[in-house]
């Protein structure tokens, strides 16, 4: 009976120590099965192309009222200034398609990306700068302005294709997605929320009146106008207003932590379609 | 600078549904900046729709209308190619037209 | 919400002494706020209500108000301490909230 | 973009310094002019009801903009959501089935100011219109066809959250 007892113990040892170190194995492509097969059972009337409408994929009421905003959506001054600027050239003569594969166009679904070269993830904002900075232009805000405007019409000539983010095997790489899963789903700021707690645990449920998005396919309608903000906004901004929800100081928007949060997110929804610049409320 | 309007008239036989856009902050008077500030008021008081020289539509506004705001209504006796103009004015005294046609 | 009433009630047991706190009282609170203040956001931890209550001890400081100032101090460093904790905690809690 | 309110706008700039010293002028002369932008400045141009926008009750509100109340009307379409997703967007949708419709107004109690919007609408054109409007809380909004000397109207309510963690 002991012996029995002890063997059964052993067993659980065992297999404890099995998930622990299946915990650190880091394996992008088995979380990305595991995330995308939660939401599906979550949200199993919600088309899995449809996540990246975010909560009007999950509410009705909202629906009505997006599809209504969408009629004449107010991200179109910021979509035509976006136009201008990304074909305005620089001081030099050369324009934005010169730092980029395909002249620019259609490439949304590949940022951000892991860039072997400096070791770091380069999401397109970054991307965006490091091609001013390479000729010799300042630098933009991140968050806001006519970073914004760029970014949606990068994203509009991507509309409909899929995100296809690598995790090379390099183990810089690894790590940067690592780091980011990891800030995805730690506690933080005086609410002791995580970005899970409420994209994930709460996702489609109502907090303080709004509708929380699906963490899958949450970042695939930026750069989004947002009526919150009265304004556009990319990806950083929408994780620096996250974190002060929270109550927590809010990191520089170009900050690494960010940058590895959105490689693993984007990562997340791979499989799924380009649809910014978007609206949210 | 670009222009402030954006429309869109499409014909529907001879019923044209116009959309319309305008880039303004519409400011309510009741809301703070980040200094703690009132922002004084500055909204749209008035737009015009004018189809072939003849007012189809005149909207009237107050501070409660939206930021960048949308209009949506349809008149009849329009055609494809016939010119749309929209102007607006403020309660500053700036304004902006439009020149638009028909789709 | 259990952390804040910990944070109120270390703040209140901080302020209770009957003595009436000086300048040097506070300077002293507050460096030592400030130090584990700023170890709270070089581990990208900190809390905007740590900022706020720094700002409302430095104020009230100004005001001459050196009790209230001494008070919101103690009050800041506590709550940065246990945004550090917090941050200590998530190193390894984290892995329990994964999707498998 | 919020940089856009600062963007360069097409404004006259001098007619506007103009402008500004009218305005001294008429607060001063405070009850004497209207105040308005437009009537000041454009003799032929509808004028903006300034009265009816200022007012901070319904009654206030239809009595000076149209001098009476309304009749119930199940021929006054009002389309708003029942939860708005974000008070400062809320879409709104009007449409009477009269016949002769010569304006629509859509009011909001609760705000500060009651009147939102003002349409007028000539022969020819469909007593129809959509817009976005902003609601500082939650309120019944009321729109009204005036049609044949008379006035009909709906009202719905609409609910609106705090905005928070969301999107």
């Amino acid at each position: 009976m002991i012996r029995k007892l002890l063997a059964a113990f052993a067993v659980l040892c065992a297999g404890a120590i099995v998930s622990a170190h299946a915990a650190d194995k880091i394996d992008p492509a088995a979380d990305l099965k595991a995330f995308q097969a939660y939401f599906k059972q979550q949200f199993p009337a919600v088309p899995l192309d449809d996540f990246v409408n975010g909560p009007y994929a999950v509410n009705k009421g909202m629906r009505a009222q997006w599809e209504s905003i969408m009629q004449f959506p107010p991200y179109d001054f910021a979509l035509d200034a976006g136009k201008t600027l990304f074909n305005t050239p620089f001081k030099n003569g050369k324009t934005y398609a010169s730092c980029f594969p395909h002249k620019g166009v259609g490439i949304r679904q590949d940022y951000p990306q892991f860039d072997a070269k400096t070791g770091e993830v380069v999401t397109l904002e970054l991307a965006i700068n490091r091609c001013r900075a390479a000729n010799g232009e300042a630098s933009l805000n991140y968050e806001t302005g006519p970073m914004d405007s760029i970014v949606a019409y990068m994203a509009e000539t991507s509309r409909g294709k899929r995100f296809d983010i690598k995790v090379p095997k390099d183990p810089r790489a690894l790590a940067a997605y690592q780091n980011g899963k990891q800030y995805f789903y730690s506690r933080r700021g005086q609410l002791n929320f995580s970005c899970a707690s409420c994209h994930v645990t709460a996702a489609g449920k109502r907090m303080r009146g709004d509708i929380l998005a699906p963490a899958l396919g949450i970042l695939a309608s930026f750069p989004i106008y947002r009526s919150d903000w009265g304004s556009m906004g990319t990806v950083p901004r929408r994780f620096t207003s996250c974190n002060s929800q929270v109550r927590a100081v809010a990191l520089k928007p170009d900050d690494k932590a960010y940058r590895d949060l959105e490689y693993f997110l984007t990562y997340m929804g791979n499989g799924l379609p380009v649809a910014g610049p978007g609206t949210r409320p | 600078m670009a222009n402030t309007i954006r429309v869109r008239a499409v014909a529907n036989g001879d019923s044209i549904e116009v959309q319309s856009l305008i880039q303004h902050p519409m400011d309510s008077g009741f809301v703070k900046d980040k200094k703690g500030n009132l922002i004084p008021p500055h909204y749209i008081e008035v737009v015009t729709f004018e189809h072939a020289g003849k007012v189809v539509f005149s909207a009237f506004w107050g501070p409660a209308v939206s930021k960048d705001p949308y209009l949506k209504f349809t008149f009849k006796g329009g055609k494809k190619g016939d010119p749309l103009k929209i102007s607006w004015i403020d309660n500053e005294g700036q304004k902006d037209s439009l020149d638009g046609k028909i789709l | 919400m259990k952390p804040i009433a910990i944070a109120i009630l270390i703040a209140l047991a901080a302020a209770t002494p009957a003595l009436a706190a000086g300048e040097q009282d506070f300077t002293a609170a507050y460096a030592a706020a400030a130090k584990v203040e700023q170890q709270a956001l070089a581990m990208q931890a900190a809390w905007t209500t740590t900022e706020k209550t720094l700002k409302d001890a430095k104020k009230a400081a100004d005001a001459k108000d050196y009790d209230h100032a001494t008070a919101l101090a103690r009050q800041a460093e506590a709550l940065a301490k246990q945004s550090i904790r917090q941050a200590e905690e998530q190193k390894t809690a984290w892995r329990y909230a994964v999707i498998r | 973009m919020s940089e856009q309110m600062a963007a360069p706008r097409p404004v006259n700039a001098e007619r506007r310094l103009i402008l500004k010293s009218l305005t001294v002028v008429g607060i001063t002369s405070f009850g004497l002019t209207g105040g308005s932008a437009w009537s000041a400045f454009a003799d032929d141009a509808p004028t903006w009801p300034h009265d009816a926008f200022k007012q901070k009750s319904l009654d206030a509100a239809l009595k000076a903009l149209y001098g009476k109340g309304f009749e119930p009307s199940d021929k006054v379409a009002l389309d708003v959501p029942e939860i708005a997703e974000n008070g400062a967007v809320v879409p709104v949708a009007v449409t009477a089935s009269l016949p002769g419709v010569t304006s629509v107004a859509i009011l909001i109690p609760a705000n500060p100011f009651t009147l939102a919007a003002y349409y007028k609408v000539p022969v020819g054109t469909d007593a129809s219109v959509s817009c976005r409007l902003k609601m500082a809380k939650t309120s019944t909004v009321i729109a009204v066809a005036e049609a044949g000397g008379k006035l009909y109207g709906a009202s719905k309510d609409v609910k609106v959250t705090l905005g928070g963690c969301g999107g």
